[in-house]
């Protein structure tokens, strides 16, 4: 089983679940690095941000707005995850399920 | 289930009928708006004449004008009978005409077509 | 030295680009229903208008991208779409007025019907884009369009009754025909703040290679030159006001507003009427068509520029070539210019949410501007423009069926 | 070049090839998965169908459409590979030559049959 892709924007936006199959948010953004162990110009995904802003990830990319929703976020208690490549299961890219539950993954504050 | 279907489709007319009026399809504007434009149209042939007469207008010019003013007059002539309801209403409609009439008559006097 | 000329330049661009066909329709249908008392309309489309220039020229002197570059690329090709297609939609029927005032103009010159002007004129525009570069479309006819002056003149020459216009700056309701009123407000508005001027504006500072250096340049530009141009619109609906109002006669066909120069100012007046019709009209229909190849060409990544040759830039030439063309189609038909103004004044405003809202985003991103951010008080403005702008949206249509007759 | 958001900060981003000339936006990237490595950033794809695909399946339809109503059976879609990627900043460098773009071939049909015959198209700049 090598060698699947899956084109980004089918990704963005996805329901995701826990290890306890609690829906925790969207895929909001991949970010992605240069590998060190791999020569030449080769860019790895390194973790996806999931959270529950899909219907604004058009206006959440601006810097100012970015901010807003933290703040907001902050006040509401809203929660975003981070959470690493390896911790996610994108066997069903359709489906992408984190290995973890729900009050271990990463946040971001 | 036949006369309930009959019935949406009552509803349907319902709501659209009176959308259709209000986008005038069809219909003439009331009678006091035809009355309006008639009155502009007579203004604008005198201060056309006027203006041609000062020389600052060109023939060409106004006969464009006139033939704006032509052109308004027939269209209210056809639909302004029925929309005119009362006696009173009838004889607005003809001076109104008359007028614009004369004043188109004036102009061409005017620039001599 | 060089400043001062781009300044003075950048100000007459603006007056130049200020008065057209719809601010020349609208202003005199206002002045002659409602006398001075729509004033505030148009002051408050000016004001409008050059916060919204003077943002996007910022935007695009300090982060050297055009607006609709970072329309696309900021908000995803999911939301460009929406901007894309109202904007385009509402651009091709503004061009098709555009290209309706110039041909009504060589009308009134030569007594050949308007329909038979179209493919010339949209010939005549192609060939100044495909030959001509950006400063020469831009300078070209902001010189020219200086004739425009020609309505304050008229204004002056009728002795406008100051304190009663004074008044009429403020916001004020109807006494009759209410619908018919706020038909016209819109339209107004529409004509003041059309999405091509900022486009193109934004545009013109990558073309012109705007730096930081230009921004006081921008601010000049955007205001002074929109607030001349908006006091030439608001002297047309003043010379409407003292002309067609006492006299009861409403704008029913272009062909009367000409009316308005020969009265006070004789033939000199009337002359000078036709030629503000045809070059500001002519200028626009080149502007408008241009920023609307801008908009497919930055939207879409293709290479882009008024400077370089057509076959270096094949696909954007190709868009102003036949968009030029498209919008000369309606006129060929007959279609009457002045109900197609109308239409299309009151379809701007009501596009305006979709280019308003995504601007007051960009504007407040650091990393674009920097520094350079917007603050409160255009903030302020902007999110008063944006309420506007809804609310334009939402009485549009049925303004449109109420007051458009 | 560090990291990147690819959703913020690659996708729609306007591409430029190694002579610096505009040849259109990233459309769509292709992600490769594989078990035990992280997902590899695969592709860069530049094309209509790709583009139309994101906003939804009626404007894919459209899209389809518009192709049909000129005859074009095949569509001109460009994929490189994102090792290619030079810089990413304002825009995104990469390491091909435009003119050899499939993507392009509007632009290149465009310029050769209908803009150049032309006279005065020719030439660098006015």
């Amino acid at each position: 089983m090598s060698g699947r892709t899956v084109a980004l924007s089918d990704l963005l936006g996805r329901p995701v679940r826990d290890a306890d199959g609690r829906k925790i948010g969207r895929i909001e953004e991949l970010h992605a690095e240069i590998a060190l162990e791999r020569e030449g110009n080769d860019y790895v995904v390194t973790r996806f941000s999931v959270g529950h802003f899909k219907s604004f990830d058009v206006i959440a990319s601006g810097n100012f707005v970015q901010q807003l929703v933290r703040r907001i976020a902050r006040a509401t208690g809203y929660r975003r995850y981070e959470i690493p490549w390896d911790l996610m299961d994108l066997s069903d890219p359709a489906h992408p399920r984190a290995l973890r539950r729900e009050d271990e993954l990463p946040r971001t504050r | 289930m036949l006369q309930s279907a009959g019935a949406r489709a009552t509803h349907v007319r319902l709501v659209l009928v009176p959308l259709l009026v209000a986008a005038g399809c069809g219909s003439p504007p009331p009678l006091d708006k035809q009355l309006e434009t008639l009155e502009s149209w007579t203004a604008t042939m005198q201060l056309a004449k006027e203006r041609h007469g000062a020389g600052a207008i060109t023939v060409t010019y106004v006969t464009q004008l006139r033939d704006g003013a032509d052109e308004a007059f027939q269209q209210a002539s056809t639909s302004i009978g029925s929309s005119a309801r009362t006696r009173a209403d009838s004889a607005y409609a003809a001076a109104a005409l008359d007028s614009l009439r004369n004043a188109i008559r004036q102009l061409e006097a005017e620039i001599g077509s | 030295m060089k400043k001062w000329g781009e300044l003075a330049l950048g100000v007459v661009t603006s007056i130049g680009g200020f008065l057209e066909v719809g601010s020349i329709a609208t202003s005199a249908q206002g002045g002659a229903e409602f006398g001075y008392q729509l004033a505030w309309v148009l002051l408050l489309g000016t004001l409008s208008l050059a916060m919204l220039m003077e943002m996007t020229g910022r935007l695009a002197a300090v982060s050297k991208r055009t607006y609709a570059d970072l329309l696309r690329e900021r908000f995803g090709y999911r939301f460009f779409v929406l901007p894309l297609v109202a904007v385009f939609v509402v651009s091709l029927l503004v061009l098709a007025s555009e290209i309706g005032g110039v041909a009504i103009a060589l009308q009134m010159a030569t007594g050949v019907a308007f329909r038979w002007w179209a493919i010339p004129i949209a010939l005549l525009g192609w060939l100044l884009l495909w030959r001509g570069n950006f400063s020469i479309v831009e300078q070209g006819t902001a010189m020219l369009g200086l004739v425009a002056i020609s309505f304050a003149v008229g204004a002056l020459v009728l002795h406008p009754t100051w304190p009663t216009l004074g008044r009429a700056l403020l916001p004020s309701l109807p006494s009759h025909d209410r619908a018919r009123y706020w038909y016209i407000a819109i339209s107004i508005l529409g004509a003041s703040i059309s999405p091509y001027l900022y486009l193109f504006y934004s545009a013109g500072a990558i073309e012109d290679e705007w730096t930081i250096e230009h921004l006081s340049v921008n601010r000049v530009t955007a205001v002074f030159g929109n607030v001349f141009g908006g006091g030439l619109a608001i002297a047309a609906l003043v010379t409407a006001a003292l002309v067609f109002a006492p006299r009861e006669i409403k704008v029913d066909r272009y062909e009367q507003i000409a009316l308005l120069l020969a009265t006070p100012l004789g033939r000199a007046g009337f002359v000078f009427f036709v030629m503000t019709l045809f070059i500001t009209c002519f200028g626009a229909t080149l502007e408008i068509v241009l920023a609307m190849a801008y908009l497919l060409a930055q939207g879409f990544g293709w290479n882009w520029s008024e400077n370089l040759k057509p076959g270096k830039d094949a696909r954007f030439s190709t868009s102003y070539t036949v968009l030029l063309l498209l919008a000369a189609l309606p006129i060929v038909l007959g279609m009457d210019p002045l109900s197609l103004t109308n239409i299309s004044m009151v379809v701007t405003a009501a596009s305006l949410p979709v280019t308003v809202i995504p601007l007051f985003v960009l504007m407040n991103d650091g990393d674009l501007l920097d520094t350079h951010v917007n603050g409160w008080p255009s903030n302020l403005a902007l999110v008063v423009i944006a309420l506007i702008s809804i609310v334009l949206l939402v009485a549009a249509l049925p303004l449109q069926l109420l007051g458009g007759g | 070049m560090g990291a990147v958001q690819l959703s913020h900060e690659v996708i729609d981003t306007q591409l430029v090839d190694r002579h610096q000339e505009k040849i259109g936006r990233i459309d769509e990237l292709l992600i490769e998965l594989e078990d035990g490595k992280p997902p590899r950033v695969a592709t860069i794809v530049i094309g209509g169908a790709a583009r139309a695909r994101r906003v939804g399946r009626w404007m894919l339809a459209c899209h389809r459409a518009v192709h049909a109503l000129f005859g074009q059976r095949e569509e001109h879609a460009s994929h490189v590979p994102f090792g290619a990627v030079r810089c990413i900043a304002d825009t995104i460098e990469i390491d091909v030559d435009g003119d050899t773009l499939d993507s392009m071939h509007l632009e290149h049909w465009l310029a050769t049959r209908v803009i150049c015959p032309i006279p005065g198209a020719s030439g660098e700049r006015k």
